[in-house]
């Protein structure tokens, strides 16, 4: 699984996001990234919270216009995407959102949250054919096809986000934004809901974009990882490179900080202190230090690593 | 703060312009004049008198002399009362509808929040219950309707209270609650939503858990967090006591504004009516704009700059 | 019993779990009803709802109905019979009797009149002998016309401007709430009063008058709250899915906002009901003879002293309306709020 | 409160004083109180007229044009003398077109009055002259039968020049720095006040035979207010009663009524509806008006039937003493204005046909006041019920735009009413002379105009022909209904039972010089 | 026993709801120790919170308490009238929610805030606890405390408001801190910096802990001891290493086994099968049982009592029983308990 055999099915280039811009209360969300997810593969976006991770998401999928920048989608530039290709667009691209229990309509019966996307893209030939695909959907992800009249505030948080991703699945999408789809849930159910999205990945082709701030998930289920900070990637790599070669303070950082379940590990546990105070130096950019490896660096620092 | 205050004030001055250029020229256009007796009169007497008032020049020389004025806070004279400066007629009357208003509006805002509150720790209760009889009475019954029970009532039969007529605080007393009874009511059904919610969050929760003992949750944090929505109300309330004190005030023959304007409606008083309704829209505006400024300082989480307030 | 018995060393085996298909909890609800059919199971259910829907369903009814089965015209005059007090056949009700204290005495009001043996009236009549139970019907009517256009303008005006002044961009929104900021420093009065000239008194100039202000709050309230649900993750995923914006508003604002509408329905209903009764009061309401409930309590309040229920009679159905239509209102907005049950 | 003082009455009054300058004021409730503080060269005791600052009622010459007049030597209430010279003042400041008083026209008769006030000659040029501090000659144009009578009025109180100088376009808006000669003086007065107090004046020559030291007012809108108020004995008087309170009321022993020297009318536009210049379509409208119902029911007693335009108890024949409404003549004619509906319905259908008309849409332009209402909404069903093809819509408008409407003769149909400037047939005849500019429905009758015009100009002096020219006018009026009269007003009070005193004057107010507390 | 503070013996709530009654807890019992944490887990829903709020006495208003005794002291705080019971709350035992960023009141600076148990407790003059709360807001590391007292929360961070409530529950240096999943809506570098904050805190002013998480990263950085829940039972409670390295009990097993650690790449998780029991009809047998790999028979007729593994370790499962047939724990846990003898190993040879 080298990345250079693979075609990228997102490229993200200089994306910026900024939001309240030229206001007082501005926020660079994002801040000039750019990156690419390979097709089939799921990349891990790791990074503080309020670090732009969501932001990220959200533009990639277009739910917001750019400060600058671009990004495409199967060599697309999305921002130009108008009518019938915008609507294609909104097939193949979807999102698994964080909290479950925001994410569902109150007032709407799983059906027809789960038939949304059907319903716009018109996927079904009748309302038989609805409730089959609702019902094959629903049990995809693991929940009972009967379940299909009930209202969201009946299930369980694992049970919500399930259907969350079922709603993303309905419209066969090629590639899914998952937006801390398991932070809010019990780590029983977490595992759950990871196994059904490797299922689900393995037996559709599908890509993620996988958004947490859980290094430990993140690094089950990612084939590479990007780390985001105070909304810039501060480093970029294949998993086990970014776990065993980590470059940059913060990831090291981020790193050190994920409590490990073993008491005998954490009594010696210390979490590596990193100083928030001076984050970014002049001439720093994202470089590749390493085939594959991206660190945001200055040039001698990138060369120390070449 | 102070710039965003600049800001809106701006505004409140672009909107009274729009609302005073469009009062001018729709009482421009209504037919009728000041004069009773117009037949009688000769027309060296009408010339006289439209040069008094100013209606021999071209209309866009009168806006602009109206305008002019108003800047320096002339409303005009009135019509009935011969040569009186509108603003000096308002300036007469205001004392007693603003005391009314005040009365009103704290009357009702407290009865209201207290009412819902108490509805709200009692949900479901049969206090819950009376509270919302009362407060949907408070609904339906029109304020002149309840000025003339309270009237009979409480002043006539049980004579608790002065019946009519402005002469100390006790004759304050029928009036204000009738036109309490609307805002209390309102206030209180929102009131119970809001606090409904209020107490089923997380940091009520924590007050409990500090120690607070059930009334302290809900005078230091659940009244106050309950408030902010409410705050909203505020304006359509104000509204609502001065179309309302314009009925108490002439039920109860008070000397306020409010029933000086039905005094001008009622005598086509229309440099009183333009100068009344601009001055009420003053009021409007400023109203609302203090519940803005107001909603910031209850509200610490509203940072006024942003457009996202309601 | 069994469940007493100590373990015994039998039930010391594995059942084998078939672990792979487990039941996914819960017992399995098999109907299928769409929302709004549930909304309406909900509404059936709540009994002071529909109690309070029965008896407004009635009210309306009979206003509207009434009056072909109850062919007294309420315009018909009888000066003769004028301000006769409520009496309901010989039925000696207290208050429906016919009987009137003038002057510290009681007297029946009827045999003064001389009002023909079998006749009478069960509101009794107004001061130009007017059956005063045909012209509350006709009032309720009126009072119940206005409601409904205060609610339509609520909802169709209210409702969309908030919705797009709280999805528009900024500067859109911005002019928008200017717009709202102008007409609500207008006071209502002035507008009837501007109209009334232009138009005539009448239902059409009283309703663009409530037409002009009555809305505002609506589209005050839904703005903010659109602005709240708007950043709610389900309408972003709708917006993922290819919705358009109308659909998002059709399909999850106005479900989510059917409690704020509600409410705030709830008090434009007394309020343009009063400020009909309000310009009738100043004079300048519905032309004669023509009533509404305002009418009747504005004139019925003048001789209050005297003819108390030309008064109360209207005030009480008013209430009634404004009880029924809140309870109504209340269950509702549970009706439409799944979470209720 | 004031119950128990013997000293103090309250009453209630209708709407604010609108102004206290004497040249400006145009309502019935300024002149009111102007009467209670001001008092010009005669004045009304009751029915009668006596002298005030003059000291006895003057002759005129024998044309009537010149009368000369003997003043008292009474005080302002400041101590001023009150002098012929502010007679002059008042007068001339009445009829100056600078001043746009409203009501000058009255002064019309008066010599140079018209030109004066039609800006053609000089204010000094009115036939007013001191012949002295205290004596005063007036001029007249032609002569003028009601002379003493206007005497009476506000319009021609005397002025305190001083006074109304120093406070220019201010006087009459606050009692403040203004001075009275009548029996009282208002107190802490100012303009849109709805309560005020009059004030014994020490100064007033007569000021012995004034009994209260204070009258106090208080504007009461509502009529449960008004009689919560008297009950509980707040007021000691309650005027202005109307309607079903009225009616309710009109057997206690504290009720009374005062007609008043007014008459309210329905005007029918000739001119925007032709048909209407046929007579037996006004004629039979006028039959379908039971105004016995009318006055007992609607209008609570507080109505007299009007059966001519000329208001009842006004005038009385120079010879016999008979009223001008109870001659044989008058008695006669009310066959127009009785309740008749199946002549009237004949009187309708067949006029009906001579104008070609099936049916007749008429908008009935009638003030929003509690009275109107009902009246419209009374006269609508009867109107409607007898005269087939007959519909008619009310538009209730305020006072003054219902006024404005009638002088710019955008109706169909109009109440109105006019209230007597002086207590003469020919101040109501007038109304209905072609030209007339308050004859809004343009009714016009030549034979009518001429014995009109003969009352006032050839006959003004010649008290039976003038009599027998109005008697012919007003029958040819009732004849032809050119204006429908309806009925009297009056003025339906509460009072009581130790308050005395109270009588209407010819000129409409009460003299509460002469009103006392037992 | 004697260095027992808190002793939850047989608890029993019920929830009456619409559908039913929840039997949320079923007789719970422990105890909390002089200057220990003990760490809560089990599933969402299993009663964690249910548990804690009954100790002081906060739970909603459908809850009712129908058994057991929490003895505080001397005191059954079953037993306390309200009045009592708010001198205790915030007091002596005081307490952490989830989210700080709901926690607190918008509407109050920080300051009153944290200062205002010392003030509903007459324990100080105004002054004197705003003086104490600035201390606290320093000891709990703000930033500036001096100049932010006067601040409103939502001018705070996520990590800086959960601080802000911690210092509140710590004002009056109470003997008991309940975190109700103090750091579950943190992120994992300020989640490691409060967990090290609580430390410090316990070292200082010695206060017992109960800490509730689901994360057992968590639990094993910062508990003495764990009770595990599940439906409304503790069914294994022991040391922490007990309980990390020699599980007895198919549900904690299961629970172990879900977590991803560093080092199963690769393999899938072991989710625990099926859903939460009905606490409306609580199986009259081991509410685990429907999803556990190694029930018994004896599971659905009979709840199985603990069974003492040591001392401290005790478990409910009829897998202890003599009499039940000899079962391999899957092999991470066996792992686990190859380290753990490795680990005991290790320390003897010290
Ligand atoms: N609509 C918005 N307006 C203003 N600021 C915003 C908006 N959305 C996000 N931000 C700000 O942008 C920054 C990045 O937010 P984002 O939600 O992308 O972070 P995140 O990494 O997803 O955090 P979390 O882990 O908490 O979800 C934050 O500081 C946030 O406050
Ligand atoms: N007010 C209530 N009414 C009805 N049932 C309730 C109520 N509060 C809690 N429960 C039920 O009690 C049980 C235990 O709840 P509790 O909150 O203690 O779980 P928890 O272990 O803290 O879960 P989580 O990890 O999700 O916080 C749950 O099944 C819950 O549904
Ligand atoms: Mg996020
Ligand atoms: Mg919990």
């Amino acid at each position: 699984m080298t990345n250079s055999e693979q075609k990228p099915i997102v490229k993200v280039r200089h994306l910026k996001q900024y939001f309240n811009e030229g206001k007082k209360d501005e926020v660079k969300a994002v801040d000039d990234i750019s990156f690419d997810i390979y097709e089939g593969e799921t990349l891990g976006l790791v990074g503080e919270s309020g670090s732009g991770k969501t932001t990220t998401g959200r533009s990639i999928i277009r739910l917001y216009n750019p400060t600058s920048g671009d990004v495409y989608f199967h060599d697309e530039n999305i921002a130009k995407l108008k009518n019938k290709h915008l609507k294609d667009f909104r097939k193949q691209m979807q999102m698994i959102f964080q909290d479950p229990y925001a994410s569902l309509d109150p007032r709407m019966k799983v059906k027809d949250i789960i038939a949304e996307g059907i319903d716009i893209h018109h996927l079904a030939q009748n309302s038989e054919d609805r409730d089959r695909q609702v019902a094959d959907l629903l049990k995809k992800v693991n929940l009972n096809p009967e379940f299909a009249n009930r209202y969201p505030h009946e299930f369980s948080g694992g049970q919500r986000q399930r259907i969350g991703i079922a709603r993303a699945l309905a419209v066969q999408p090629d590639f899914i934004i998952a937006d801390e789809p398991i932070s809010a849930l019990d780590v029983s159910i977490q595992a759950q809901v990871v196994n059904l999205l490797q299922d689900i990945q393995e037996e559709q082709g599908l890509t993620y974009l996988f958004i947490a701030h859980d290094l430990s998930m993140v690094k089950y289920i990612s084939d590479r990882i990007a780390v985001l900070y105070k909304g810039k990637i501060v480093e970029m790599a294949e998993t086990e490179e970014v776990y065993n070669h980590p470059l940059h303070p913060y990831t090291q950082s981020l790193l050190s900080a994920v409590p490990v379940p073993d008491p005998e590990l954490e009594r010696n546990h210390h979490v590596k202190e990193f100083d928030h105070s001076h984050p970014f130096k002049e001439g720093e950019e994202l470089r590749e230090v390493k085939p594959g490896h991206f660190l945001y660096c200055d040039e001698a620092t990138a060369k120390k690593y070449q | 703060m102070t710039k965003y205050i600049l800001k809106r004030i701006f505004y409140l001055f672009l909107t009274l312009l729009i609302i005073a250029s469009i009062t001018f020229f729709m009482m421009k256009g209504l037919p009728g004049t000041p004069y009773t007796n117009q037949a009688k009169m000769s027309p060296a007497q009408l010339a006289m008198m439209n040069h008094k008032y100013g209606f021999d020049k071209p209309l866009y020389v009168q806006y602009f002399i109206y305008m002019g004025n108003l800047l320096h806070g002339d409303l005009g004279t009135s019509f009935q009362f011969n040569n009186q400066p509108v603003t000096q007629l308002i300036g007469d009357h205001i004392g007693p509808s603003m005391q009314l208003g005040l009365q009103a509006m704290i009357v009702g805002t407290v009865l209201g929040i207290i009412l819902g509150s108490i509805a709200a720790i009692r949900k479901n209760s049969w206090v819950d219950a009376t509270a919302t009889i009362v407060s949907i009475l408070g609904l339906s019954i029109p304020s002149f309707v309840l000025a003339i029970l309270l009237q009979y009532y409480l002043g006539y039969k049980w004579q608790l209270f002065p019946v009519a007529l402005w002469h100390g605080f006790s004759y304050s007393i029928l009036p204000t609650l009738a036109l309490a009874a609307f805002p209390l009511a309102s206030i209180a059904r929102y009131m119970r939503t809001e606090m409904v919610d209020v107490l089923h969050s997380d940091y009520i929760e924590l007050a409990k858990a500090k120690g607070d003992t059930s009334r302290q949750v809900i005078i230091k944090h659940a009244i106050r967090n309950s408030l902010i929505p409410i705050i909203t109300v505020i304006g359509p309330m104000a509204v609502s006591i001065m179309t309302g004190s314009m009925v108490v005030e002439s039920i109860f023959s008070i000397p306020g504004i409010g029933n000086q304007f039905v005094q001008s409606i009622l005598t086509n008083d229309y440099p009183t009516i333009m100068g009344l309704t601009i001055f009420y829209s003053v009021l409007m505006v400023s109203i609302i704009l203090i519940v803005d400024i107001l909603y910031g300082i209850i509200d610490p989480r509203i940072r006024l700059g942003k457009g996202g307030k309601a | 019993m069994a469940q007493n018995l100590p373990p015994q060393e039998s039930e010391f085996q594995f059942v084998s779990n078939d672990l792979s298909n487990l039941p996914i909890s819960g017992e399995v609800v098999g109907d299928s009803r769409t929302y709004f059919q549930d909304v309406k199971r909900r509404l059936f259910h709540n009994k002071i709802a529909m109690v309070s829907g029965i008896i407004l369903l009635l009210i309306v009814l009979i206003a509207f109905l009434g009056p072909a089965f109850v062919p007294t015209d309420p315009n018909a005059q009888n000066v003769l019979f004028a301000n006769l007090p409520p009496k309901i056949g010989n039925l000696n009700i207290p208050g429906f009797n016919g009987m009137q204290t003038v002057a510290g005495h009681t007297v029946d009001a009827y045999k003064q009149a001389h009002v023909p043996h079998g006749t009478y009236y069960v509101f009794g009549t107004d001061y130009l002998g007017r059956d005063l139970f045909a012209r509350v019907l006709y009032g309720t009517r009126l009072s119940i016309i206005v409601a409904v256009v205060a609610t339509l303008l609520d909802l169709f005006i209210g409702v969309p401007y908030g919705i797009v002044s709280g999805l528009a961009s900024e500067r859109v929104d911005t002019f928008m709430q200017r717009i709202i900021e102008i007409i609500s420093s207008v006071p209502d009065l002035i507008v009837v009063i501007l109209l009334l000239i232009v138009l005539k008194p009448g239902l059409t100039s009283i309703t663009i008058a409530i037409a002009f202000t009555g809305w505002i709050t609506m589209a005050r309230l839904i703005r903010a709250q659109v602005f709240k649900l708007k950043e709610n993750e389900y309408v972003l995923a709708s917006q993922t899915l290819g919705e358009s914006k109308t659909k998002i508003a059709w399909k999850h604002l106005i479900p989510n906002l059917s409690s704020t509408i509600i409410i705030q329905t709830m008090f434009s209903i007394p309020s343009a009901i009063f400020f009909e009764a309000f310009l009738s009061f100043i004079g300048i309401g519905i032309p004669a003879p023509n009533a509404s409930l305002g009418t009747l309590m504005s004139d019925g309040q003048k001789a209050f002293h005297f003819l108390p229920y030309q008064m109360w009679i209207p005030a009480l159905i008013l209430s009634l309306i404004m009880i029924t239509t809140n309870l109504v209102g209340d269950g509702l907005r549970d009706a439409f709020d799944p979470q209720s049950d | 409160a004031d119950g128990g003082d013997k000293k103090t009455l309250s009453v209630s009054a209708k709407a604010p004083i609108n102004t206290m300058d004497s040249s400006l004021n145009t309502d019935a409730y300024g002149a009111q109180s102007l009467n209670n503080t001001m008092e010009g060269i005669y004045r009304f005791t009751g029915k009668n007229l006596e002298p005030a600052v003059a000291k006895s009622i003057a002759k005129p010459t024998n044309d009537g044009k010149r009368y000369t007049i003997d003043l008292k030597k009474t005080k302002w209430s400041n101590g001023d003398p009150v002098t012929a010279n502010d007679f002059v003042y008042a007068w001339r400041r009445i009829v100056d077109p600078k001043t746009a008083s409203q009501y000058s026209y009255i002064y019309s008769g008066i010599k140079n009055a018209d030109a004066i006030t039609a800006g053609k000659k000089k204010p000094d040029q009115l036939g007013i002259k001191a012949l002295g501090p205290y004596k005063l000659q007036i001029d007249l144009d032609h002569p003028i039968p009601f002379f003493d009578t206007l005497m009476a009025s506000s319009q021609f109180y005397p002025l305190n020049q001083k006074v109304v100088e120093k406070l220019g376009d201010q006087y009459g808006l606050a009692s403040k720095g203004m001075v009275f000669n009548g029996p009282y003086k208002l107190q802490n007065w100012k303009v849109g006040d709805t309560e005020w107090t009059d004030v014994k004046n020490d100064n007033y020559w007569n000021a012995k035979n004034v009994k209260l030291n204070k009258v106090k007012y208080y504007t009461i809108a509502d009529p449960n207010t008004g009689l919560n108020l008297y009950d509980t004995n707040v007021l000691d008087r309650y005027q202005d009663l109307n309607g079903d309170t009225a009616r309710q009321l009109s057997n206690s022993k504290e009720f009374s009524t005062d007609p008043s020297n007014s008459t309210y009318y329905l005007e029918l536009n000739q001119k925007k509806i032709p048909a209407l210049k046929n007579a037996k379509l006004r004629q039979a409208m006028s039959l379908t008006i039971n105004r016995n119902d009318l006055s007992n029911v609607i209008l609570g007693k507080t109505g007299i039937p009007a059966h001519s335009l000329v208001p009842s108890k006004m005038s009385k024949d120079p010879q016999t003493g008979q009223d001008f409404t109870k001659t044989d003549q008058a008695m006669a004619d009310r066959k127009y204005t009785a309740y008749n509906p199946t002549l009237a319905k004949k009187l309708w259908q067949e006029g009906m046909k001579e104008t070609g008309q099936k049916e007749l849409n008429l908008t009935f332009t009638a003030d929003n006041t509690d009275t109107t209402k009902k009246l419209a909404e009374y006269l609508q069903n009867n109107m409607e019920k007898d005269l087939p093809g007959l519909k008619m819509t009310i538009s209730s408008v305020p006072f003054k735009t219902r006024l404005q409407r009638e002088a710019s003769g955008d109706f169909d149909m109009a109440t109105s009413a006019w209230n007597a400037d002086y207590p003469d047939p020919t101040n109501f005849l007038d109304l209905a002379t072609t030209g007339n500019p308050q004859n809004n429905g343009k009714w016009s009758n030549k034979a009518f105009d001429e014995q009109e015009k003969a009352a006032t100009s050839t006959n003004a002096n010649n008290p039976t022909a003038r009599w027998q020219n109005m008697q012919t006018a007003q029958h040819i009026l009732t004849q032809e209904q050119g204006i429908i009269p309806m009925y009297q007003n009056t003025t339906a009070s509460l009072t009581k039972p130790d308050v005395r005193g109270f009588n209407i004057t010819p000129n409409g107010q009460y003299d509460m010089a002469a009103v006392y507390k037992k | 026993m004697t260095d027992n503070i808190l002793q939850v013996k047989n608890l029993q709530v019920d929830f009456s709801t619409l559908n039913g009654t929840v039997h949320a807890i079923r007789d719970v019992s422990f105890d909390l120790k002089k200057g220990e944490t003990l760490a809560l887990v089990g599933e969402s829903g299993s009663g964690k919170s249910v548990t804690v709020r009954s100790v002081i006495q906060l739970y909603a208003k459908n809850a009712k308490v129908t058994g057991g005794s929490v003895q505080f002291h001397d005191q059954d705080l079953l037993h306390l009238s309200p009045k009592e019971m708010d001198k205790i709350r915030g007091k002596d035992i005081s307490m952490i929610f989830q989210d700080p960023m709901t926690s607190l009141d918008p509407t109050m600076t920080i300051g009153k805030q944290v200062a205002e148990p010392l003030i509903t407790h007459g324990d100080a003059s105004k002054e004197e606890a705003m003086k104490r709360a600035l201390e606290v807001l320093e000891m709990v590391g703000i930033p500036n405390a001096k100049e932010r007292i006067k601040d409103y929360p939502h001018q705070f961070s996520g990590g800086q408001r959960q601080r802000i409530v911690i210092a509140m529950a710590i004002i009056d240096n109470p003997e008991i801190l309940i975190a109700d999943e103090p750091t579950t809506a943190l992120d994992v570098t300020v989640q490691a910096q409060i967990i090290s904050l609580l430390k410090d805190l316990q070292k200082k002013i010695g206060t017992s802990i109960i800490f509730i998480t689901h994360d057992l990263g968590v639990v094993a950085g910062i508990a003495d001891r764990v009770a595990v829940m599940y439906a409304g039972k503790i069914i294994e409670y022991g040391l922490t290493d007990e309980i990390y390295y020699d599980p007895k009990h198919p549900y904690t097993w299961g629970l172990l086994d879900s977590m991803p650690t560093l080092d199963i790449q690769g393999q899938r998780l072991k989710a625990i099968p099926g859903t939460p029991a009905n606490l409306i009809n609580p199986p009259k047998g081991d509410a685990f049982a429907p999803r556990d790999p190694y029930a018994l028979k004896i599971d659905e007729r009979l709840q199985p009592p603990f069974f003492k593994v040591t001392d401290t370790h005790y478990a409910a499962t009829w897998l202890l029983d003599p009499r039940a047939p000899k079962v391999t724990p899957p092999e991470s846990i066996q792992k686990r308990f190859a380290k753990y003898k490795e680990l005991r190993g290790e320390e003897q040879h010290d």
